[in-house]
């Protein structure tokens, strides 16, 4: 088991809902964004001296912006359906990581400066102003939020907490303070189109050595083309595929799938990244930013289709945003959606027979499925309600004999959260981690414990980074973790075609 | 939301709805018009306490007259009818205006 | 006006105000709602991807609290009872606000009123909730019991009215059709009447300006009112389209 | 106790009981030996007013000299029905009786008996008993009624009654035949009142009265706990009966000449 200095909660019989320990979370900090990363990205360098005056006209400005926001300020009626239901507060009990606790941190300065009832019994209301106190609970629980939408699920007004901790962080990156981890991704994506900075070079080589590692296992010619014209595909992947582990073992399989179609596609050195961090700190200038600079990559290419990789929020940027924000995709072809997930390529495949599958290559795996958040509960595959759940299924049983769900109070529609996505998959964060990671874990260690689950298939970047990180923490060894194309890499059979 | 005026003007009307149920632009607020009797002048309590309280009266002496057959107690449903003689203009009046459909005249006679 | 005691001419003048309060303040809250845009496409998904689909959706939530009955059972009966019987309530007192008064509704007051004296039970019910679970007694604010305490207090004069100290109901209806007619006449000085409607007239003034325009709020709600379509047809953003 | 055997038992109760047939359909059990007893001497004269005692002191009962009933009268009936707002439709499911004639035919022969039957006012009322929601009480001068303001309409008390005195009211009568008493609404049970609203008023019940006016005089009302009264002197005269008195119910109707 991974050393901690901070206490691994108990999963040994499931994750129970927690008493309330205040304050138990509040000493996290996150580190905080260099002057050079705000200014990058049109934030101001440091905390500006009329701060205060700053965030609340920008939360006005917010207020008028989005419909969401300025409803959800206002309806919650504290029912507290979403209480026991985020998974920061069920692995650490404290009250400000409810969900509607969370909401309360933006909703007393709501009250206190743009209600009369606020204004007038402050304290009967429980208002309060932006003061240096709040704007530190603000900083830690902001940040303790990943934005999976599980509570929006439960509420019966459809409140999502996401909606708000977005506007929050974009109030504070406003007032000049700033997360270091997502800004400076993002300035790495507006300078080199993906989140860690990979220079084209880098890519080439990478890529390169991938061709000959799998004509060296495979003795197959299967190519990883970057940025090669009129090519039937653009391909993109968060850029944790080209590097890490297990993600790389799904860009083989992406590749391999390509390759056994017989469908020409191609990488972009312009935009090689599918990460979009810009909706993370709900910057609507930079998630654009980042979208139109892959559209305009794509129009370049003079590609027919865009297919994305495993990524969670990327998906739901991509399916859900691109088209309002780098649309219209008027260049690429009517007939498949845009973008296309990379798991309804390989499933209309599957359902052609176009794949030779041995499944047995599998067979050591005894596979279960994570919903990721941002794939189950913002996006869609397919064209029914719901796909996104089933067409990642078809594929694992497809590819793999031994097949397990895990609860479905903890999966699907209702999954937990990785405990690392929003912006959070930070090694000083690392306690909000593990802790929050419990619910899931919980779910899967059942399945090991009782089905002999030892693989856990996802197709989200986040999660496998989380996952891998997190673990060990709870005895379960990081090799648990696999993509979906991992396990697609392993039972396809490239023969002449 | 596509069209907000027109959804804020449904949402009006429909709050403005009983205003014009109710008749908004005639002079008065209707009343119920009652025939009195002709033959007393005064009804066995003050008429504020036999508008609010009538029913209860009524319901609390039956148990006596029912179960004691004691029927000389001083509410009594026929005893309304000794000088209340037409139902239609009385009784019925107010119940109608109020909503209200007590069970007594299903079985107890009033002219 | 002329001729009203000093009583009915205090209580007319608070009913306008409050009336006016309500109607403009709910209508600025939802009308704010409306034209506030939704710059990017939120459903929470899995979503029905067409409109017909999602007025089915919305439907079943407010017939049924469908969402609140995923997210908690034990409050899903409070809340739901609670809000079935403010309907009979709402029938039981809307009679006094039409004239005349259709057949069916003078009908169905005898089960109405079976329904309606019920409504203490879920509001106690709410109240020790909040209290008892340390959750709920962490995020619940003064103004949250302030609220249930207050429609306790309806009720309970309500009830008061109905079963302990009669009123002069065709006095009162006169007197409120006075009021929906802007001709206003003489209210009955009942002491349970005056309070009852004193609280009512204060729920009124505090509705619009608190956590009760979920009633309106409710369809306005951009993640449970989208359609999930985003690839199939472009939602545009008015603000960026500008 | 030596040891009995059940069914021994059993069959010896049915031997001592012969059932004997009577109108609509009701079987009643009477003791043969008794049923073949009777023929009594004539009654008390005939009188329309009561003697109403202090409250409490009253114990109203009434006997049926059989031996003057006359299989064709109806006067009692008639009469109950127009003082009590008791309507025929015309259609046997719905109407009510509170008092019927009905025919007793002895299983070992001999001629057949018409009786008037109606509600017994149990000193031990089985109705009573049963009612769910105390609809059905006994009045201080013993008469069994039924306060409809309360009656649900549950019916267990006509299961319970062995004389079936009692009605369930399946249509609501249209009119009044008499004013100052209530008709019943649809959905309550209904059954003889022995006119408690007469008997309040120092009157005699409509079929009592009835019967005298016909010249039949066959029925005797009167206070079972006035040792003065027709009824008293009549009973320790006679020897009366009631109806299946073998149930212990102690009816304060009772026969002579069945």
């Amino acid at each position: 088991m991974a050393k901690a200095d901070f206490e691994i909660p108990d999963i040994k019989n499931g994750v129970s809902v927690p008493a309330v320990k205040p304050g138990a979370m509040a000493h996290v900090k996150y580190h905080p964004a260099s002057e050079a990363h705000l200014t990058k990205l049109g934030f101001p360098a440091k905390r500006v001296d009329n701060w205060k005056e700053v965030a609340l006209a920008k939360m006005n400005e917010l207020m008028g912006k989005y419909k969401s926001l300025s409803l959800f300020l206002d309806v919650c009626v504290k029912c507290g359906a979403c209480a026991d239901k985020c998974h920061y507060y069920l692995g650490t009990g404290d009250p400000n990581n409810m969900p509607v606790a969370r909401q309360e941190l933006m909703r007393k300065v709501y009250r206190k400066n743009f209600t009369l009832g606020g204004k007038l019994f402050g304290g009967l209301a429980r208002a309060e102003d932006l003061t240096e106190e709040v704007l530190r609970e603000w900083m830690a629980y902001f940040h303790q939020c990943s934005q999976c939408r599980r509570c929006s699920v439960f509420c019966p007004f459809g409140i999502d907490t996401a909606e708000i901790s977005m506007a929050a962080r974009e109030i504070m990156d406003s007032i000049g303070i700033g997360q270091k981890y997502t800004l400076e991704i993002i300035a790495k994506v507006h300078d080199t189109g993906n989140n860690l900075g990979i220079p084209k070079d880098a890519l080439i080589g990478t890529l390169e050595f991938l061709e000959e590692d799998v004509k060296e296992t495979t003795g197959v010619d299967v190519k990883f083309p970057l940025d090669q014209k009129g090519a039937e595909v653009m391909l993109i992947v968060p850029s944790a595929d080209f590097f890490s582990s297990p993600h790389v073992d799904s860009l083989v399989g992406y590749a391999k799938v390509f390759h056994a179609a017989g469908i020409s596609y191609t990488f972009s050195s312009h935009a090689s990244e599918f990460a979009n961090f810009g909706m993370f700190i709900g910057s609507y200038d930079n998630t654009k930013k980042i979208a139109t600079r892959i559209a305009d990559a794509g129009r370049d290419l003079g590609v027919k289709r865009i297919v994305v990789g495993e990524c969670g929020h990327a998906y739901r940027v991509a399916y859900s945003f691109w088209n309002t924000l780098a649309g219209p995709f008027d260049y690429l072809d009517k007939n498949h959606s845009v973008p296309t997930h990379v798991c309804e390529f390989t499933d209309e495949l599957l359902r052609r027979n176009a794949l030779k599958l041995d499944k047995s290559a599998n067979d050591e795996f005894t596979v279960t499925y994570h919903d990721s958040c941002n794939v189950a509960r913002a996006s869609r595959m397919g064209t029914e309600p719901g796909g996104q759940f089933e067409i990642p299924r078809n594929i694992l049983k497809a590819v793999c004999n031994k097949y397990v769900e895990m609860d479905p109070e903890a999966n699907r529609e209702k999954t937990f959260c990785c405990g690392g996505g929003g912006g959070l998959l930070s090694d000083e964060l690392l306690e909000v981690r593990v802790k929050g990671a419990a619910p899931k874990v919980s779910a899967l260690k059942e399945v090991m414990d009782n089905q002999g689950v030892n693989t856990m298939a996802m197709i989200c970047a986040i999660c496998k980074a989380q996952f891998t990180k997190v673990l060990p923490y709870y005895d379960i060894p990081m090799e648990a973790v696999a993509g979906v194309h991992q396990l697609v890499s392993n039972a396809i059979q490239l023969g002449d075609k | 939301m596509k069209r907000p005026a027109a959804t804020a003007a449904a949402l009006l009307a429909l709050l403005a709805a009983p205003l014009f149920y109710a008749g908004c632009g005639n002079a008065k607020a209707p009343a119920p018009q009652l025939t009195k009797p002709t033959n007393a002048t005064e009804c066995v309590e003050p008429a504020a306490t036999m508008r609010a309280n009538h029913m209860n009266l009524l319901r609390h002496e039956r148990d006596n007259i029912v179960r004691e057959g004691d029927r000389s107690r001083k509410y009594r449903i026929e005893g309304c009818a000794q000088c209340h003689t037409k139902r239609a203009e009385f009784c019925d009046r107010c119940h109608d205006y109020a909503g209200v459909k007590p069970e007594c005249f299903d079985c107890h006679y009033l002219p | 006006m002329g001729g009203l005691s000093l009583l009915s001419l205090v209580y007319v003048a608070l009913s306008y105000a409050a009336a006016a309060i309500f109607v403009g303040g709910l209508m600025r809250k939802l009308w704010g709602y409306a034209v506030t845009p939704n710059p990017l496409c939120i459903p929470t998904t899995p979503s029905p991807a067409t409109k017909g689909g999602v007025v089915a959706r919305l439907a079943l939530n407010i017939v049924a609290f469908a969402d609140l009955f995923k997210g908690n059972r034990w409050t899903w009966i409070g809340g739901y009872a609670f809000h079935v019987i403010l309907i009979a309530v709402t029938v039981r007192h809307l009679r006094l606000f039409i004239y005349p008064v259709p057949p069916l509704l003078a009908e169905i007051q005898p089960l109405a009123l079976l329904i309606a004296m019920l409504l203490p039970l879920p509001l106690v019910y709410l109240l020790a909730r909040r209290k008892m679970v340390d959750r709920y007694a962490w995020i619940s604010s003064p103004a949250d019991y302030g609220v249930l305490i207050l429609i306790l207090l309806i009720a309970l004069s309500g009830l008061g009215l109905k079963f302990v100290s009669h009123s002069d109901l065709v006095g009162i209806k006169h007197f409120l059709l006075g009021l929906l007619m802007f001709s206003p006449v003489d209210m009955p000085a009942h002491p349970a009447f005056i309070i009852h409607l004193t609280l009512v007239l204060m729920l009124a003034v505090y509705f619009p300006y608190s956590k009760l325009v979920h009633a309106g709020g409710v369809f306005f709600s951009p993640t449970r009112m989208m359609v999930d379509d985003p690839r199939e047809r472009r939602h545009i953003n008015p603000w960026a389209a500008k | 106790m030596p040891e009995m055997d059940r069914r021994s038992l059993l069959k010896m109760g049915a031997a001592a009981i012969a059932g004997t047939v009577i109108g609509n359909g009701v079987t009643l059990y009477t003791s043969p030996a008794r049923a073949e007893e009777g023929g009594g001497p004539p009654g008390a004269a005939a009188t329309n007013a009561l003697e109403i005692p202090s409250k409490g002191k009253a114990r109203w009962g009434m006997v049926i000299d059989n031996n003057k009933c006359t299989a064709q009268c109806t006067a009692c009936t008639a009469a109950c029905r127009t003082e009590n707002n008791v309507p025929l439709f015309g259609d046997e499911r719905y109407d009510g009786h509170w008092i019927r004639k009905v025919t007793l035919t002895p299983e070992r022969g001999g001629p057949e008996k018409h009786l008037p039957l109606l509600c017994n006012h149990c000193d031990q009322p089985p109705c009573q008993h049963v009612c769910p929601v105390a609809a059905t009480f006994t009045r201080h001068d013993g008469i069994v009624m039924i306060d409809k303001h309360r009656c649900i309409g549950c019916r267990y008390c006509m299961i319970a009654c062995p004389y079936k005195a009692r009605t369930f009211v399946f249509k609501e009568t249209s009119e009044w035949t008499n004013k100052d008493v209530p008709k019943r609404a649809h959905g309550v049970v209904e059954k003889c009142t022995f006119c408690a609203h007469l008997i309040d008023q120092g009157k005699i019940p409509a079929c009592v009265e009835a019967c005298n006016k016909s010249g039949e005089g066959a029925m005797i009302f009167g206070d079972l706990n006035n040792p003065g009264s027709a009824i008293v002197k009549y009973i320790r005269a006679v020897a009366t009966k009631g109806i299946r008195e073998d149930l212990g119910l102690e009816p304060k109707v009772s026969y002579t000449g069945i």
